[in-house]
């Protein structure tokens, strides 16, 4: 079976329909390259309302997860999410390292081996439901679960009803992004923000806008 | 901006290899970012701190005989991640169990506690004390919770007398508990610090604005006030603590400089301090002046107050022997 | 200018009441500004310095078991009076004779002369030795001559540990006198400090640009240098010190904080400095890396080199106990 | 004699010809007040070649030496200026308390009990060697010495060809006056602003200014 999966997600036509490890390391890929070209803007957002560090933060994480996947070559997307959760853990630091760490490890040990888009449906609630109990977060509390808990609502709803990997990303993606855009007028209830009060009213909350960036990198890489 | 560093990117490291070559009672991996004892000590609980660089000398120079065994530098002002904290788990385990002394910050908990269940994992025991010291935050649902600060050095000397004592791993945390519990912090900035990767002050105070209970990463604390005497200044610092702890009794004051107030003004808002004791029926017996903890160059200043016990005293007045904090040997 | 201060008027006397009631060690005669050992130390030569405030913690900070028996803090960058310096003589006097350590401003070296001729006339021996390390300045007879800087903390240092151990008033004066001739200094600023009756920085540098050479008093040097990385500075100044001092062998480094520039930053100019010797063929066997001799709030550091001698590195390993020094005890 | 000293100062159809206790008094208090209302010219001058302390150190100086004639009336003009002296070294610190106590102490002794016209010219004479002496300064080293030296001749020639009291120190005030204003071109040799090399010159020394105003004093009280 590891064989047929591994190159289960080739696009069919041009489709791609399964979340193979190649897809899977696409998508850390595409992450990586998002996050990199929304560095000051991630590191504004976080200065506005938390230590300006954000940026920094995730782009140490990713670059490292992308190094890690081209040395090691894991061979199936589960594995690909695994490894770059311990690599975002490792080297990200800050509350984002742990949190997005303990997310893409909890995903990747949902999937295993599986690659369908019922699967991914499951790995990225596995993702949100890990950051929840980490965080201690709800939703409202303007951080990460603000964009990813919509996004996994939309991904779900989507492939229930029948749309492909790229749609149901896309919905998440699309979701992501509302749900990140709404945590302008939300007060911090969770971590650095929430120092601040009512003076975090107004500002986007860049974990949520980090977390829509990386919904929006999966939708991007299952594009036909 | 002008600092005396080589390059944003290298500060941290740059400043590991300084400690390096500055004390040879220490062991500095400059690569991984682990600075411990060059003498392991062996038979006692091990003490490991860490967080955010940009606090110096909190952690590393407070490595040493009678307080840390080791500490984990993270970036400026961002948490240390857990491979950093294993290592500084493995440096300082005696098999006795280790105690993480870690600030109560989102970054900061869930690092160190995704290290201790890895440690654990390799058969390690770890207890995790967290310091949430900094009254300027309001201890609510609505936070993250209050901010662990200047108490934190009071845990580590303490604990680290205790561990040096032979005290079990319960014994050891629960003292640090004791401190944190004990101990009430608050700061007060008059000019923002700079990191050097913004290269740009954190915030801007006008000429008369001072920012009250300002975190040590600059974060704002609970408003911006009028800038005033230091008189003014440090009677609000102790009111603010006075209202969450009930100062009496025998007291440990620390009057903590955040990097660009020189000693000459710290002193005389120590005395300030002490004078507020004095007025309110404590009596100062143990106290610090100087840069302890502080917040690369920001100007200001901040004060804890620990409400002593006999045991917390003698523990205190016990050997210790760090780049930062030396005496009794 | 925002200062932790209570009035310009009263930075002194704030001080000097903090420093009195943090250091139950040191009697603080507020109004005569005059510290002093509480125990006062009998049967051995007495050393006395002092010089304009604002460069904490020198002198006061200096004063204890091992080191000084009196320190006297002029007003802000002003040389102390002979008054002062005639009751620190008579503090400091054990019948063993006193040693004036003066750094060498002729304000400094004026009112020290004075007061050493009026303590003979009352019977109490007293040796100066002017320190001049600052190589800064050419020694010429077209100048005051080279200012006394960072080398004065190591005289002090030796001197009293040599008195500590009973030596007479001729040898602790000719071990403080070698300290100063194998003893080299060099400062870099890159932010004037603000003395607070001024209200505003000293001098005024740009954004590009340094004072190499700079004194403590934040007088010019030799030139407006071009701001660059720490590596690039610390040679600077370790060039300047290696012209006038043959650095080999064994030495002791000092990386001095000029007040307002974090301990980060210098221990990452640590790093360089004790780098640029290792590459010079010295074996950096003692440092000391923080704060010990600052101006005010001033940004920079400094650097001072002393050649090593056994009997120097035995008597800076002997025991001393003051606020800011503290090791062996 | 003693008594007759003491009061041969007053006016003589409103001229005051010796220097008398009550004159020398009156000289001290007019050297603070010109010290005073100059207090910010000489910090000023100081802060551009020196450390900006001279105004502070001189008016603290003087305010001590005119309380502690207040609170002793010393007999005779030697002693005025004597205790001046030894107030200007107790209070003034810098460099210039040292100088200028040790001036007045030496001019106070040369003076004893004299004071006539020829003793005073003899005690400017002592002060500035004594100065001399101390500080090891000599004429164009821009310091205090370039404005008493010709203060001292001016005096002494005046003096000798019959002038007055008054004569005479007017003609050393001017002579004080000018050889402040042409240390401006001078560099520094001596004392903090010989560190600034050939940046000292283009600035008037405030250690010459300042005796500048303490001859013109002298001329004041002595005005008919
Ligand atoms: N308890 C939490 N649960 C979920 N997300 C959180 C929590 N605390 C913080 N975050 C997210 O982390 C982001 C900040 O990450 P980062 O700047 O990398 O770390 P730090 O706050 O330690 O500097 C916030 O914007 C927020 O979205
Ligand atoms: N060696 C000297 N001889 C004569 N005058 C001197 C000497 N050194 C300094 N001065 C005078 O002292 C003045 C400075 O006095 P002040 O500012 O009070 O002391 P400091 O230089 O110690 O701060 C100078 O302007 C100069 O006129
Ligand atoms: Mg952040
Ligand atoms: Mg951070
Ligand atoms: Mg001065
Ligand atoms: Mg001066």
């Amino acid at each position: 079976m590891g064989c047929t999966c591994q190159y289960a997600g080739a696009a069919v036509g041009g489709l791609i329909v399964n979340l193979d490890a190649t897809t899977a390391r696409a998508w850390i890929v595409r992450v990586a390259e998002l996050i990199h070209a929304n560095e000051q803007r991630l590191t504004d957002l976080d200065a506005t309302i938390g230590d300006g560090d954000h940026g920094a933060n995730m782009q140490r994480g990713v670059a490292a997860a992308v190094a890690s996947l081209e040395e090691q070559e894991p061979e199936d997307a589960g594995k690909v999410l695994n490894s770059t959760g311990r690599e975002l853990i490792s080297k990200t630091g800050g509350a984002s390292g742990p949190l997005y760490g303990t997310g893409f490890r909890r995903a990747g040990k949902e999937l295993g081996d599986e690659v369908d888009v019922q699967a991914v449906a499951r790995a990225l609630e596995a993702m949100l439901r890990s950051i929840e109990e980490l965080g201690g977060a709800t939703q409202e509390e303007k951080t990460i679960v603000d964009a990813l808990a919509p996004a996994v609502a939309a991904f779900q709803e989507t492939s229930g009803q029948g749309g492909d990997l790229h749609a149901a990303a896309s919905a998440a993606a699309e979701a992501a992004e509302r749900g990140a855009a709404a945590t302008i007028p939300l007060q911090a209830r969770k971590g650095r923000a929430s120092y601040l009060g009512e003076r975090s009213i107004g500002h986007e909350d860049p974990g949520a806008a980090s977390t829509a960036l990386i919904i929006r990198a999966l939708a991007d890489v299952t594009a036909p | 901006m002008k600092k005396l560093i080589n390059s944003p990117d290298t500060v941290i490291t740059d400043a590991l290899r300084g400690m390096s070559a500055a004390h040879p009672g220490l062991t500095v991996d400059v690569e991984n970012r682990v600075i411990s004892r060059a003498q392991r000590a062996s038979d006692k609980v091990g003490l490991v701190s860490g967080g955010g660089s940009g606090h110096e000398p909190l952690h590393g120079g407070y490595v040493g005989h009678g307080m840390l065994d080791a500490a984990v530098p993270g970036e400026i002002y961002t948490s240390p991640v857990p491979d950093q904290i294993i290592a500084a788990t493995k440096a300082a385990n005696a098999d006795r169990g280790v105690l993480h002394i870690v600030k109560n910050y989102t970054g900061d908990v869930l690092n160190f506690q995704m290290a201790a269940e890895l440690a654990e994992d390799e058969g390690i025991d770890v207890v995790s004390v967290i310091m949430n010291d900094d009254v300027a935050v309001e201890d609510s649902t609505h936070t993250a919770g209050r901010r662990g600060t200047g108490a934190t050095i009071v845990a580590e000397k303490v604990a680290g007398a205790a561990a040096e004592e032979g005290a079990d791993l319960e014994t050891v945390a629960r003292i640090a508990t004791e401190v944190n519990e004990r101990s009430r912090s608050f700061g007060i900035a008059l000019h923002a610090g700079t990191v050097p990767s913004a290269g740009r002050p954190g915030f801007e105070l006008a000429d008369d604005e001072v920012e009250l209970g300002v975190g040590i990463h600059g974060e704002p604390g609970r408003e911006r006030g009028t800038f005033g005497p230091a008189r003014d200044l440090v009677s609000y610092a102790l009111d603010a603590i006075h209202a969450d702890l009930s100062i009496s009794d025998e007291v440990l004051l620390i009057l903590n400089g955040q990097g660009a107030t020189p000693l000459i003004e710290l002193y005389g808002a120590f005395a300030e301090a002490s004078a507020w004791l004095g007025g309110h029926g404590a009596a100062m017996v143990r106290s610090l002046v100087g840069n302890y903890i502080t917040s690369l160059d920001q100007a200001g200043f901040s004060i804890t107050v620990t409400s002593l016990t006999d045991e917390l005293r003698r523990l205190w007045d016990a050997p210790v022997s760090t780049p930062a904090l030396r005496w009794g040997v």
